[in-house]
């Protein structure tokens, strides 16, 4: 075992221990902050994979910002107070029945695809390929991006700030 | 095989190397920053006050700071009732260590910088972020109104101010080309750029780096009369020095990355004589940024504080359309030329 | 590349371990003595009453969403940047676009008052 | 050697959790963390295909960062729909939001 495999399987059990104090724990904070490690690993997955801006992006974007709006709003609404509250509905066997096959059928299928080498090799400059690609062949989903963040920003305060 | 016949003769160097320069860097912090700052904070307030500051301990009071540390080892640990005893302990160790990746990206002098990032102030941007995260958990695990509530206005306000910091540092990457910290330095003439829009940015990114920082006229988070203490009014000893160590340390952090973006870092207006490159860099660098955090104090101990409507009216309608407006500027040179 | 980052996941570890090592030292030398009352959190001198997690007005979330919503925008800016040089125009009118559009989201969470501590 | 299947083993199980966090839970906003694991689980094929498979354009990077984005937005909208229930009807439990079942 080299330094990558160490470094994929420290990471991979990150993210899936934090993933699964996520969906399991009681109090909603905890919940949230367990996000952190989850989200952490899946960045480090990323350098990993030779992906350093999307990396930079995972740390300030999910962990720096979502992960804090949704402690925000944890906080504005039920907070720990939950925990007197049942958090889980009656269908839990039957998803873990769902997932269970859905996640065997995933790992089957994987593992009898024949992976050959990849087409090419990686551009050296990471931020200076996703910039090029964002402006020349993808130029339309970056201008679409805007119009949806705009979209989401009228959306949200009108939902949110609606009284009575 | 044993862990030794893991890893390789030289993956072994390298990461002794990580972890030597981890606790020379960690150590650089806890004694650059609060140790120094602390005392350096307490003397100019006193200065600026017609006061005379601490005296007792060592000539002119040098060695308070150090005083305190020891006294601060002795104290006893209190954990508030019903308190989150792990969230509570991890939430200051997160912010400290927030402030610690800062350095990874910062240039002391030509080739002495831990890691010459890619995406370098990209990254600085982001590991700044956590320390949100560390602030909102610790004035959540306090089990105190007040400490929540201080944790959120804390929050509030760092987000706030994140935006118009990061156009800043947008603005530099746009007119440099270039996000390592190391060729941001390299491509800025000296003494300075009489760019516009640099100046603009710089402005912006001291106001931003205040607030970021929790401090006055931005201190609203801990504002006494109100909040009792903000997010840490339930921090005793230790705890509550990581998060002086947080602080102190991301001050630091950000003067020496305004030092680098834009008063060129470690070049000097002259060469020192009879020291290298690496010596007289590392000279001019610490003495700009210190003059940045000397700046910052002078500014605190001189202004009033504000209200959080107001400190937020900033940041929203004054900062962040203005620098949106300068990165297109910063645009438009580039592309002219 | 994945070394850079690697220096980044070891100074985490190595500033944990010493930021928590003090802590240590505070448990080995600090007194500890039992008595309730020093465990009830701080309020001026009140016993405390209620939950100190209750809710908080929802204006911090309108804070929080144009942060994110703003804060986004950093992905395409960046590779923007570096590559504005090579681009030239072209990716100046783009970002010129991406830009106004962005403004009018400013203009209008300023208009309906998102924007105010009220 | 790490190779693909390595990835895509994690981000299935990534998947399967998060879709167990999304059918089981009562709350909306742990409802809205399942589905961020979710997206992540799908953001760790896009870029482990990019350099797996296909590293032309750096197409899975944007795709993952045009994620990235919906996923903010996505938080952004789901959560102010949140914040608006629990003011009208005091819960933020979605199996009790049930207005339109008259």
């Amino acid at each position: 075992m080299n330094a990558e495999a160490l470094a994929f399987y420290a990471l991979a059990a990150m993210v899936l221990v934090g993933g699964f104090l996520v969906v399991q724990s009681r109090n909603l904070v905890h919940a949230a902050i367990s996000l952190v490690p989850t989200l952490l690993g899946v960045a480090g997955l990323y350098v990993l994979l030779n992906a350093e801006f999307v990396t930079a992006i995972q740390i300030l974007i999910y962990v720096g910002a979502i992960t804090v709006l949704i402690l925000f709003v944890i906080l504005l609404t039920e907070g720990a107070t939950g925990l007197r509250v049942r958090q889980r509905n009656e269908q839990v066997p039957l998803a873990l029945l769902v997932c269970g096959i859905l996640v065997v059928l995933f790992l089957v299928v994987l593992l009898r695809v024949p992976w050959g080498p990849p087409t090419g090799p990686m551009p050296a400059y990471n931020p200076g390929a996703v910039g090029r690609s964002f402006l020349m062949p993808y130029v339309l989903a970056f201008e679409v991006t805007s119009l949806v963040i705009l979209a989401s920003l009228v959306g949200a305060i009108v939902v949110a700030r609606r009284e009575g | 095989m044993g862990l030794g016949g893991l890893l390789d003769a030289l993956w072994q160097v390298e990461f002794l190397r990580m972890v030597v320069l981890a606790a020379v860097v960690f150590t650089f912090l806890a004694v650059g920053g609060p140790l120094f700052l602390v005392l350096a904070e307490r003397k100019i307030s006193a200065w600026i006050q017609a006061r005379v500051g601490p005296k007792h301990v060592g000539p002119h009071g040098i060695l308070q700071t150090v005083a305190d540390t020891v006294k601060l080892l002795q104290k006893e640990s209190i954990v508030p009732h019903r308190a989150d005893v792990v969230l509570f302990t991890a939430a200051p160790v997160l912010v400290a260590v927030a402030a610690l990746l800062d350095w990874i990206v910062i240039p002391f002098a030509p080739g002495v910088i831990v890691r010459d990032l890619n995406v370098g102030i990209l990254y600085f941007a982001a590991v700044s972020s956590l320390t949100v995260i560390g602030i909102l958990t610790g004035g959540w695990a306090s089990n105190n109104k007040y400490s929540l509530l201080g944790g959120l206005r804390s929050a509030a306000q760092m987000v706030s101010y994140e935006l118009p910091l990061g156009f800043s540092l947008l603005v530099v990457a746009t007119l440099t080309g270039t996000l390592s910290t190391v060729r941001i330095v390299e491509a800025q003439p000296y003494p300075a750029h009489f760019y516009p829009s640099v100046i603009v940015a710089a402005v912006v990114f001291l106001i931003a780096a205040t607030a970021e920082a929790n401090r006055i006229p931005f201190d609203l988070p801990e504002a006494e009369a109100e909040l009792v203490a903000g997010y840490f009014s339930e921090y005793t000893p230790m705890r509550f020095a990581l998060f002086q160590l947080g602080e102190y340390g991301a001050l630091l952090a950000s003067s020496a990355l305004f030092t680098t973006l834009f008063l060129g870092g470690w070049k000097g207006p002259f060469a020192l004589p009879g020291v290298g490159p690496v010596v007289d860099g590392m000279v001019w660098f610490l003495l700009k940024t210190y003059a940045v955090v000397f700046f910052l104090m002078w500014v605190r101990w001189t202004y009033p504080r504000s209200r959080i409507d107001q400190l937020l009216n900033v940041s929203w309608k004054i900062l962040l359309p203005v620098s949106m407006a300068n990165l297109l500027v910063a645009g438009v040179l580039v592309v002219l030329g | 590349m994945p070394l850079d980052w690697a220096y980044v996941a070891v100074f985490a570890l190595v500033g944990a371990v010493m930021a928590v090592l003090p802590l240590g030292v505070v448990w080995l030398l600090a007194p500890r003595s039992q008595y309730a009352h020093k465990r009830i959190p701080y309020e001026s001198g009140i016993v405390p009453f209620g939950e100190a997690w209750s809710q908080f007005h929802v204006r911090y979330y309108l804070f929080g969403l144009a942060f994110l919503l703003f804060d986004i925008e950093v992905i395409y800016i960046y590779p923007w940047a570096v590559v504005l040089r090579e681009l030239g125009g072209f990716a100046l009118v783009e970002m010129a676009v991406f830009l106004g559009v962005l403004g009018v989201a400013l203009a209008y969470a300023w208009k309906k008052g998102a924007l105010e501590w009220a | 050697m790490i190779g693909p299947a390595h990835y895509l083993g994690v981000s299935a199980l990534l998947f399967g959790l998060g879709l167990y966090g999304v059918l089981t839970r009562r709350n909306a906003v742990a409802i809205l963390m399942g589905i961020e694991l979710m997206l992540n689980a799908a953001n760790i094929n896009f870029v482990a295909f990019t350099k797996f498979v296909d590293p032309t354009f750096v197409r899975g990077h944007v795709a993952a960062l045009i994620v990235i984005t919906l996923a903010a937005c996505e938080a952004v909208v789901g959560l102010a729909l949140v914040i608006n229930a629990y003011r009208h009807l005091e819960t933020v439990n979605v199996d009790q939001v049930n207005l339109m079942k008259g």
